[in-house]
């Protein structure tokens, strides 16, 4: 009997506890919403809060766990330079180790504790996808999600605060296939597909064009780094070119198995596994009488791009990219990833601006749809942002890489997903260079 | 105290039932004084300690080893989402639960009686294989079950009845989350007082003489296979139900949600609040759940980076569970108890 | 040879051995007995290292063995063959063998191995099986055989007779007179079965709750009808 | 054809990686009958050390022989600060304390030498072999891999079968007291084990590493797959190790090849149930299964 009610006892105080530090946590809620006259959440006289999920930890965290110290630096540039209409941004960023439960979990806490007036970058589709419902059901703008996937933007009605950012992959797929029919007829076609949304959107758009070209298609599992069974299927059947929507580690593997097999097809990679900043310094380790010559091992290799990289370090806005780095980066040098970022954060940076100087949830929104066509930035094509769509990106172009470095084999080349037919890009977006203290103006 | 009341506490059955309905108590009171956020964490502490309580039954009775209750929770969140896909023909959510715990219940006898013939390492192995295979076979059958994005679930309304009632009761109006937090904690209690009460039984005090030496409990007329299997059956439907919980707190069943992590996070929350002890478990479980957020944030505050910080909370969380394993072996229930005792038999 | 002063022992708070002193004279068997929980066990371990004494000392040849680790027992040239025969049914019965080998001082190690196979021929046929196969009196004399090995001084056996049938009792009683006559070698042999044992023990020690209740020679205590009802049960 | 060959080739390379870590994995349960799941960060964290020697300009080799010292040296030290302390207690204690030390060597792993992908160089070719029109799909790192992970194999078998260190290794695995009673100083055997083990895992993953890609996580499939095949080939046996590895990654290289790569966990357990339910010790147990 004595045990029993002890164990009541215990078992009490475990939820008290429990409530003790939920409590705590309660406390330390901060709540300068108050403090503004407009009572908007995350959004107080001097600083406006923002966050994302990204995976910092795991088996995701190469790489894209560099995309946020990018964000974080872009942003510490525009503080210092007095922040935008006042207010200093501040960016929180949660480890989501690219679990969906994880991700939920944080973005709870990002909306619910940190009070972030939006979520800008949330990386990656699967675990995206575990937090977009709650991030619309509450009214939080979920601007610019970090992945191509089609379900950030074609679905307005049912998603009406998720903004896409980066060409999704149909359309890149689109134009890919459309390049290889017009440029190679003849040839008989691989595709090496990630398997989940990216290599399936991507698979669906190369497909519009490359119906009867294509004579197989391999599919890996991200984590799984012996990819020679694939890369021996696509030899057996003759391909004379791969079509790769991939990511850089995987196009590493892929150029270092296809070596061992003799396997010497013309290789086309997607904008994502394309890297060849990143890509070329993995291969030109394994150069010491192993391979070609690390730099030209990727010489021939086709890819699309759609925001200049750090293989162009002359384009004004890799300029850019480079100052801000230096003086705000967390160390180390700049990486595509970490341009990706800078570039998302312009991006939304450009946004708050229009949404003028004082931002609401709706505003930024509204601020987009309406503007959004017409922000300027690193991006090569112009966003595809109204009332009836809020995809990224519209295009992109071809590109040959030689010597560690891209040059256009086409024109920037846009479309949507769907029929849409791919057209020359004439906005001028590819051309344009940023404004001279690097801060755009909305 | 009343007679009734007495012959209440008298019976096991009686003091369980009458422990749930004071933890009832104590969950309503903590959720309806607590944030959104932490209703969320409340859920996920849920679901955890559902799944961790099945395992200390396991491991901590029985004295099986399994590397792979992910697994299962997988199985059951599949089935929710699969069963909750439909939002205007889905059947009661009380019924999902228990579908989602007869299913995993099912799978689990297959696994289990294939298991009862291995020894140590070896189920230690088979069920880690069978840890990283289910996420596979939602890749490998995409239509049906999603492939990487998964299958999202729609949470049901909350029921007008409840809606009210907690109304009624609290002046507050329920959240979609909150619902989803109180169907954890419903969930949790139910399956402990089950849980608490096969232990105390006969099935209990078998499991308790294989574990310790089944060559006795064979002589002495039981049935190694049967009661084994039986216990990782239990076990496992408990991992359906955590499973099916998950999916309504995460609303999505993705493969990537029931990598290897998650089976070994169950078992470090076993380990850490003490083996076969159903509190241990619930006490695990809330470490896992709100230890890392603490962690991160002290290292953010403490002026690490994001990615430092990031890394603290596996760093903290893989360090305790050694030093629980080092230095307090029976966990902290366990550690907790003994020390009572001590104090007792020293005045 | 072996000469044990004022040895105490315990587990935890559980007085196991208390004031024990006797001593087990060279080419000598000395038989202890005594009822279940007597401390027969409990003295072996402590002689042997594995339970330290709170109290007293073990002297193996005028050597204090109260600070020598287990590890070192053997080559001082004890050997203790604890109950249930330790045998490693895991490894071969060479193997087994080979291990007893191991305790000592370098010297011809094939031809004691061949001795041992003389002494147990059913063992040289199952060499290289595993221990698992060999019989519970098999497995006595393997354990026997592989103490022989390391040439000791003083072997220590608890409970040789357990679990098997007269007749192999008989046999391994036979062979342990043999080893003395033929080695030289000192024996003390903790035994339930006191009647056996103090058939072939020249000494015997009554154990009771830890503490010695009589030392003198064997048959003396065989004829002792009170001592015999009162502690050895025959 | 082709295509048959390659798979089958490629298997047999990554079956051989399997099998060196199954070694490891045997070498500790023959040496303390624990099962070590942080074998794989252990040997991580030593490639990481190979790797910033060899950044440093100091050659491959170098390089490999610190990894494999630095792996006998944390063996020794994992055994005697972490392990001791659960040596008496159940298997189970042992198996999570291996578990959190996973976590915490993969935490600091990342901390330390970050969690981007780099390139590990490999001694000798990368290239395939050409046989007239057919393509050998074994490069000179891969002939090296499987030369080395025989000679480990067979190293093992001798230590273990003929010589007295692997005799009272075996011996205070399976009975501390009696072997302590016989002179085998346990303690030693133990740390001895485990740092030998640790060196063997080290291997593994210097040969997983040479000539593709490491970062923190590098070796997590490996546990996996590793641990299986030592479990398929019976835990007690080094044979039985390098058997299971290469029965392991040859059938995953085709079930990959010509099914898919998302369903080879999946295979891989079809496999090892098959396997246990026939023979629930693994293919090599002589012993009957012992209780743990």
């Amino acid at each position: 009997m004595r045990t029993w009610s002890r164990r009541v006892a215990v078992f009490t105080s475990v939820l008290a506890a429990g409530a003790v530090l939920a409590a705590c946590g309660a406390g330390g809620r901060p709540d300068e919403g108050k403090d503004s006259t407009e009572d908007v959440v995350g959004v107080t006289e001097d600083t406006i809060k923002i966050g994302a999920h990204f995976p910092l930890t795991g088996v995701a965290a190469p790489g894209y766990s560099e995309i946020p110290s990018g964000h974080k630096a872009y942003y510490d540039y525009v503080n210092a330079n007095g922040g935008v209409h006042g207010r200093k941004i501040e960016f929180v960023v949660r480890d989501d180790a690219y679990n969906p439960t994880q991700t939920s979990q944080v973005t709870n806490e990002l909306v619910l504790k940190d009070r972030i007036f939006a979520m800008v970058g949330g990386l990656g589709t699967p675990t995206h996808s575990a937090v977009v419902d709650f991030l619309n059901g509450e009214k939080v703008p979920d601007l610019f999600v970090s992945s191509g996937s089609l379900q950030w933007g074609d679905d307005v009605e049912s998603k009406p605060q998720t903004f896409g950012w980066q060409p999704d992959y149909e359309t890149e797929g689109k134009i890919i296939g459309k390049w290889v029919s017009e440029n190679m007829p003849n040839a008989r076609v691989g595709l090496f597909l990630q398997d989940d949304d990216f290599g399936e959107d991507g698979e669906k758009g190369v497909r519009r064009y490359l119906g009867d070209q294509i004579v197989a298609t391999e599919r890996y599992t991200s984590g799984n780094t012996d990819v020679a069974p694939q890369v021996a299927a696509l030899q057996a059947a003759n391909v004379d070119i791969v079509l790769g929507f991939n990511t850089p580690s995987y196009t590493a593997l892929t150029q270092l198995t296809a070596n061992k097999l003799n396997f010497d097809p013309k290789w086309f990679y997607s904008n994502v596994g394309s890297d060849p900043e990143l890509v070329g310094s993995l291969l030109a380790r394994f150069s010491e009488g192993a391979v070609k010559d690390g730099s030209s091992l990727l010489d021939g290799v086709v890819t699309t791009e759609y925001i200049p990289g750090v293989d162009t370090p002359d384009d004004p806005w890799v300029k850019l990219w480079q100052e801000v780095w230096d003086k705000h980066g967390s160390g180390g040098k700049l990486t595509n990833y970490r341009v990706y970022g800078m570039s998302q954060a312009y991006t939304f940076v450009q946004a708050l601006q229009s949404a003028g100087p004082n931002p609401t949830r709706e505003g930024i929104v509204e601020a987009i749809e309406q503007a959004g066509k017409e922000f300027d930035g690193p991006a090569l094509a112009p966003f595809r942002y109204s009332e009836d769509s809020h995809m990224g990106i519209s295009g992109l172009r071809v590109s040959e890489l030689s010597g560690g470095k891209a040059n256009p084999l086409t024109p920037v080349l846009t479309t949507d997903i769907g029929d849409a037919p791919i057209v020359k890009d004439h906005s001028g977006a590819a051309s344009d260079a940023p404004p001279e203290d690097g801060i755009p103006t909305g | 105290m009343t007679a009734f009341a007495q012959r209440i506490w008298a019976s096991t059955l009686g003091r369980h039932l009458l422990l749930a309905g004071l933890g009832l108590v104590a969950v309503a009171l903590v959720l309806e004084n607590t944030s959104a956020f932490r209703n969320g964490q409340f859920a996920v502490m849920a679901y955890m300690g559902i799944a961790a309580g099945g395992l200390t039954v396991l491991t901590g009775l029985n004295g099986q080893l399994s590397l792979g209750h992910g697994a299962f929770m997988a199985i059951g969140a599949y089935t929710t989402a699969l069963l909750l896909d439909d939002y205007e023909s889905a059947p009661p959510l009380i019924l999902v639960l228990l579908a989602a715990t007869a299913v995993a219940l099912v799978i689990g006898a297959g696994v289990g009686v294939a298991a009862a013939r291995l020894h140590g390492p070896y189920i230690a192995g088979a069920t880690l294989a069978l840890a990283i295979a289910v996420p596979g076979i939602a890749l490998y059958f995409q239509g049906t079950l999603g492939g990487e994005q998964g299958l999202t679930v729609v949470v049901p309304d909350v029921p007008n009845w409840f809606a009210d009632a907690a109304y009624f009761i609290t002046a507050n109006d329920v959240s979609s989350s909150k619902y989803v937090a109180y169907i954890g904690w419903f969930s949790l209690i139910v399956s402990y007082v089950l849980l608490a009460n096969l232990s105390r039984s006969r099935v209990g005090r078998i499991w308790r003489a294989v574990r310790d030496d089944d060559v006795a409990a064979e002589i002495a007329g039981i049935n190694l296979g049967r009661a084994r299997v039986l216990a990782f059956v239990v076990s496992t439907a408990c991992a359906g139900l955590a499973g099916a919980v998950l999916a309504l707190a995460v609303r999505l069943a993705a493969p990537s949600g029931f990598m290897l992590t998650l089976s070994l996070a169950l078992l470090s929350a076993v380990v850490l609040g003490g083996l076969g002890s159903l509190l241990g478990a619930l006490i695990g479980a809330a470490l896992l759940t709100f230890l890392p957020q603490v962690v991160t944030s002290i290292g953010l505050d403490a002026g690490l980076t994001d990615l430092q910080a990031a890394e603290l909370a596996p760093l903290v969380y893989g360090l305790t569970t050694m030093l629980v394993v080092i230095l307090a072996p029976a966990g902290i229930v366990g550690t907790a108890r003994a020390a009572r005792r001590r104090r007792r038999s020293h005045p | 040879m072996l000469d044990i002063r004022d040895l105490t022992a315990a587990y935890g708070p559980v007085t196991a051995l208390d004031g024990v002193s006797f001593t087990a004279p060279e080419g000598k068997i000395t038989a202890v007995l005594g009822a279940n929980g007597a401390g027969k066990t409990s003295l072996l371990r402590t002689i042997s290292g594995l339970l330290r004494p709170t109290k007293g000392t073990a002297y193996l040849a005028g050597k204090d063995l109260s600070r020598v680790p287990v590890e070192r027992m053997s080559r001082l040239g004890l050997a203790h063959v604890p109950e249930g025969r330790g045998v490693i049914t895991e490894l071969t019965v060479e193997e087994n063998l080979r291990l007893g080998g191991l305790g000592r001082s370098a010297r011809a190690k094939p031809a004691d191995l061949e001795r041992i196979y003389t002494l147990f021929p059913k063992m040289a046929d199952r060499r290289h099986k595993t221990a698992h196969v060999l019989s519970g009196g098999e497995r006595q004399m393997l354990v026997i055989g592989r103490a022989l090995l390391a040439t000791p001084k003083v072997l220590l056996l608890d409970e040789p007779s357990l679990g098997l049938a007269p007749r192999i009792v008989a046999q391994i009683f036979d062979l342990l007179k043999s080893l003395v006559e033929s080695d030289g070698l000192t024996i003390v042999l903790v035994e339930q079965n006191a009647r056996s044992a103090l058939s072939i023990a020249d000494y015997g020690v009554v154990l009771n709750l830890g503490k010695l209740v009589v030392h003198d020679d064997a048959a003396v205590l065989a004829a002792d009808d009170k001592l015999r009802h009162a502690y050895l049960g025959f | 054809m082709q295509q048959f060959l390659t798979t089958a080739l490629t298997g047999l390379t990554q079956g051989m990686i399997y099998a060196a870590f199954a070694l490891a994995l045997v070498l500790i349960w023959r040496s303390t009958r624990i099962v070590n799941f942080a074998q794989a960060p252990m040997a991580m964290i030593t490639v990481y050390i190979a790797l910033v020697i060899i950044d440093a300009g100091y050659s491959y080799w170098l390089g490999f022989a610190a990894a494999l010292l630095s792996g006998l040296l944390l063996g020794a030290v994992v055994e005697r600060v972490a392990i001791r302390p659960v040596e008496d207690k159940p298997h189970i204690n042992a198996v999570i304390l291996t578990l959190g030390l996973f976590i915490v060597i993969h935490a600091l792993a990342a901390v330390i030498f970050g969690s981007n992908y780099r390139s590990f160089p490999a001694p000798f070719g990368l290239s395939g072999f050409r046989v007239g029109d057919v393509n050998v799909a074994l490069t000179g790192f891969s002939v090296f891999t499987i030369l080395a992970v025989l000679a480990v194999m067979l190293l093992l078998v001798l230590l273990f079968r003929f010589t007295n260190v692997g005799l009272m290794m075996r011996a205070s695995a399976f009975n501390q007291e009696v072997a302590r009673l016989l002179g085998v100083r346990v303690t030693r055997m133990l740390t001895q084990g485990w740092a030998l083990a640790a060196m063997v895992g080290s291997l593994s993953g210097l040969l997983i590493a040479g000539g593709n890609l490491v970062h923190p996580s590098y070796m997590d499939s490996v546990v996996v797959f590793g641990f299986v095949a030592a479990v398929l080939g019976g835990l007690d046996s080094p044979i039985g190790a390098v058997v299971g590895g290469l029965i392991l990654g040859v059938s995953l290289s085709f079930v990959s090849g010509y099914i898919g790569s998302e369903v080879i966990a999946l295979a891989a357990l079809v496999i090892l149930m098959v396997v246990l339910l026939l023979r629930p010790g693994g293919l090599f147990s002589h012993a009957p299964a012992r209780r743990v």
